[in-house]
């Protein structure tokens, strides 16, 4: 059995549910709880513990290891420049989403000091849709697109 | 005018130029690996962008990554901060071909000063006393002899280019030269790229003394006095105090002046230190620090100026407004760096408050000391009207830190300042591993 | 059996389930716990806890507000002085283990800016210990004997 | 000689005390009520007595177990710290009959300005300017009426031995002041226990300054400048700065000196302060604090003096060592007080660090603001070369802290300190009721 902090609430509630209590209220320095049966009186809350930091939100997803096909992967940046999903201003697009790329196409470039950095795809895939901004600066391990791998 | 700067470092450093600019109303914008990306500085900064994984080669040394940042985030310029790209020459090349501004030396002084021959060179041409030794690489084996003989051993072979302790060979006998000699050009080759090495007197225990200097590279040179840098541990400082308890008026003032003389003739630009080796009533030149130290909130508590402000404004163009007869030093500083002894979660963090006393960090409660960097947790800072009150201070403040989660220097940080050594003034670089055979002695007596 | 701390849930209930208490309260450095029998009436609890510091041990116990005889009470100290079980330092002491006082009784005298403050019962009791030690400062909320009441 | 002082306070006074003590390598003992057992100050003493239950009467006022346990603590001192017993001439008066120091006037002089009629005598005997009104007590209604008709309305009915606000009544015209004048005598009596009221002229938004000062009571006076205290709420200080945005020079002078001619003729000894109102170029004396103050720091920062250290050695015998000429204030520094607006367990607490940064608080993670006390959790106080950098860096502070479990008035400092109004130095004692209906009438314009 679990310590208290690490309980998840399915079994904090059953441990309840199953016993002959009326109330019950814990707080540990993860989280905090009040229970208290029905027909005991209006009363039921939850109650949460400050601190604990929520995670960023632009964690960039990693790509997966995974080298099963149809399994969707994240295609990062990998390095800091200015993103563009065409070689020139009125050129087509190098990929749309729904494109089949092979291992080893373009999929985009990143223009850093001046430079054009094609990027290539390490696997045959299928684009399904791109996260980045065109002509919008991207970090490294920003997403720039999710793919299927064929 | 600059109006946004591009931090380009980490830790407690990198929260320090944040407040800078913030004081200046200056936007600043944060580089950083994916390590750091809930570290205090990126969410202190007014932009945070990811250069780059954990490795310093890919992320705080990834100058393409860095530059690009800086011209994407339509920075003014660039803050090396101290370590990782703050004295290579070629970044701040790099940066200025850009067309930032770099917040430091020009980068010729950079190269200059980063060769240690070249650097000695110029100090003797300044007639600053350098250690005996030779000014010029070391050609041969029968080069490094002869030198030998005529400067008397022990000698230290370092590397040319070196730097932080790397590639140095001390050598006690002329027997054990040879030998030495070849393994000193195998790691300045492997280290920095460069076999050339050269020789000096080795001093066995002297103390480390630096001058803390601000130019304008528009012909003003003031001096900040000194800092006093010699309790170390593994050439790593651990404690550093001005005044310095051992130095007379009149060195200092020799110090002083031969350090201004130095920058007056590198036409240098920014903050930057000039190192002395300590023995006796002599004092050696050593090598110029250019850039801003670690230790530097020591001469800003003693000066009451702000050493980070005055690089931003110097950088931007101003002209220093303050004269030496401007600068005036008042009481006493101490500084001591409370590291890690290990990564992970700090899971309780408390800081002692109130007065004399300044704490620079980057760390809060919950977060993580990474185990890819450098252990620094906090530098504590006191500042008193004289060295008695300044340890007692110091000691007052140590006894209400609390750190749970990773282990610590502070205990040692209070032996060393609570010791009849430290507090006497007289000891050398020595002192650390003395007061620690001196504890493992009493802990084997028990 | 584990120790307080680091007993699992379950297990805690169990134990008040199996007692007879209407209501429990637990407080440990790790978590804190309300418990209250079903149908137990009109008590209803609210969480303390927060500052995971533990009590200090020199806590005064409060004197218990129930009138029962048998009952072990603890009587502190009212002000802050030297603490005197004999009137003078030669002359016997007011009370000694197992001596039955009256309400109203002298039980020892509290020297404070050379005033001798005499502390009295409220109630009729036997001296079970002597816990603070005679010539030594007490503090306000010093415990300094056990009685039970009569 | 002190070598153990007896601190008769709590939170973050007591605190401040027992660093000093600490740095005088001075033994502190704290005595507390139960309210107060898990405090910083209990745990950071070197002896801590607890003296009775949260009730101030009981506890913090309670004279008797304060003195025993000093005098069985085997103390030398009490200090009073600010607040409760530190303006109390009785408990002063005991503490030197049980033969200990009183860290502070003699009871004499607490005696004499807690009487604000006898204090307003002697400052006109000194030629300080007073506020136009009775220097005694007014005896009845027609002298009111006829002491209003002279001084002119509004005026103001003040309770002789009161403070803290409380007594007062404010009178606009004529009708109304029988009425004043009955309620005035019985909230004095209720109060203070003396039905005595005198009348002055009301200044209806005037700025509030203060002289800080230091006496040896052996000869020395001298004061460290002024600090502004215009920005309050309900009589409250929240910020407190020095220099003052408003003073010329040669009123700075004028004040000063009539406050160290006033000390001189009081024969003050320790720390004080002399309060004063200031409508336009007119300043008039209101009072002595006869004690250290909450907004202490700021003057230490613009002098580099520590006032609590210089009040035990003044109260150990020693002269000061230090002249008018040797005060030399340097820069601007600016206290911003936070307080809570709801007392509980704070959650989670983070102070701002860094340079120019000071922070007096004795309140950590997981501590509980008292319901009991006053809501201070901290004083942050900045230390800057001029006025505008100072509020740069005081913003860049109050967007470090975080707080969380109680309600708090940093967002309401923070509008301060950023408003256009206080920003240009020229507002009076009205500026946060101002700014607050300016907020209202934005937040209902929306």
């Amino acid at each position: 059995m679990d310590s208290i902090e690490h309980m998840d609430l399915a079994s904090v509630i059953a441990l309840f549910e199953e016993s002959s209590l009326g109330e019950m209220e814990l707080t540990c320095s993860r989280y905090s709880l009040k229970f208290k049966r029905q027909g005991e009186g209006s009363y039921v809350a939850s109650a949460p513990v400050a601190g604990q930091k929520t995670p960023k939100a632009e964690k960039p997803v990693a790509e997966s290891k995974s080298e099963e096909s149809g399994v969707i992967e994240t295609i990062t940046s990998p390095i800091v420049g200015t993103f563009y999903l065409t070689p020139a201003p009125d050129a087509p697009a190098y990929v749309q989403v729904g494109d089949l790329v092979e291992e080893g196409g373009i999929i985009c470039t990143i223009e850093a000091m001046k430079m054009m950095n094609q990027l290539q795809t390490d696997f045959p895939c299928e684009i399904v849709s791109v996260l980045a901004k065109p002509e919008e600066m991207v970090e490294f391990g920003q997403p720039l697109f999710t793919v299927r791998r064929r | 005018m600059i109006r946004s700067v591009l931090i380009a470092n980490r830790g407690e450093i990198a929260v320090r130029i944040i407040r800078a600019c913030r004081d200046l109303k200056i936007r600043s914008v944060l580089v950083y690996s994916t390590a750091d990306k809930d570290s205090l500085g990126v969410s202190l900064a007014d932009q945070a962008i990811c250069i780059g994984p954990p490795a310093t080669a890919q992320s705080y040394l990834n100058k393409k990554n860095i530059i690009a940042a800086a011209c994407l985030a339509r920075c003014d310029a660039i803050h090396p901060g101290v370590g990782f790209l703050s004295e290579n020459a070629d970044f701040a090349r790099d940066v200025e071909h850009a067309g930032l501004i770099f917040i430091g030396p020009k980068s010729e002084t950079i190269a200059l000063l980063g060769n240690k021959v070249a650097a000695r060179a110029t100090a003797l041409e300044c007639n600053l006393p350098i250690t005996p030794g030779s000014s010029e690489e070391i050609r041969d084996l029968d080069d490094a002899i002869s030198t030998a003989e005529r400067i008397g051993y022990p000698i230290i072979l370092k590397a040319a280019c070196g730097g932080g302790g790397r590639g140095m060979r001390i050598v006690y006998e002329k027997k054990d030269l040879a030998n030495a000699l070849q393994i000193a050009k195998k790691e300045a080759l492997a280290f920095f790229g460069d076999a050339s090495v050269h020789m000096e007197r080795y001093l066995e225990n002297p103390r480390h003394l630096e001058i803390q200097l601000l130019a304008d590279g528009q012909g003003t040179v003031v001096h900040l006095g000194e800092r006093d840098c010699s309790v170390q541990k593994n050439h790593q400082k651990l404690l550093e105090e001005s005044p310095s308890p051992i130095l007379t008026e009149e060195m200092r003032t020799r110090m002083c002046q031969d350090s201004v003389k130095l920058f007056e003739k590198l036409g240098y630009r920014g903050a930057g230190t000039v190192e002395y080796l300590v023995e006796g009533n002599q004092y050696y030149f050593m090598e110029v620090n250019a850039r801003l130290q670690v230790e530097h909130p020591v001469s800003e508590l003693v000066s009451g100026l702000d050493l980070v402000k005055a690089q931003i404004e110097i950088a931007s163009g101003k002209k220093l407004t303050i004269t030496q007869d401007d600068v005036r030093l008042k009481g006493y500083a101490l500084e001591c760096r409370i590291n890690g002894k290990s990564a992970g979660t700090i899971t309780d963090l408390n800081f002692p408050l109130g007065p004399h006393v300044r704490i620079d960090s980057h760390l809060l409660p919950n977060s993580v000391l990474s185990p890819y960097y450098d252990p620094l947790i906090a530098k504590i800072i006191v500042h008193t009207p004289n060295r008695d009150q300044g340890l007692a201070t110091m000691l007052r403040a140590l006894s209400e830190v609390r750190i749970e989660g990773i282990e610590t220097n502070l205990e040692e940080q209070k032996l060393l300042i609570s010791s009849v050594e430290f507090g006497s003034g007289r000891f050398g670089t020595d002192l650390y591993v003395k007061l620690w055979e001196k504890q493992e002695k009493k802990s084997r007596g028990k």
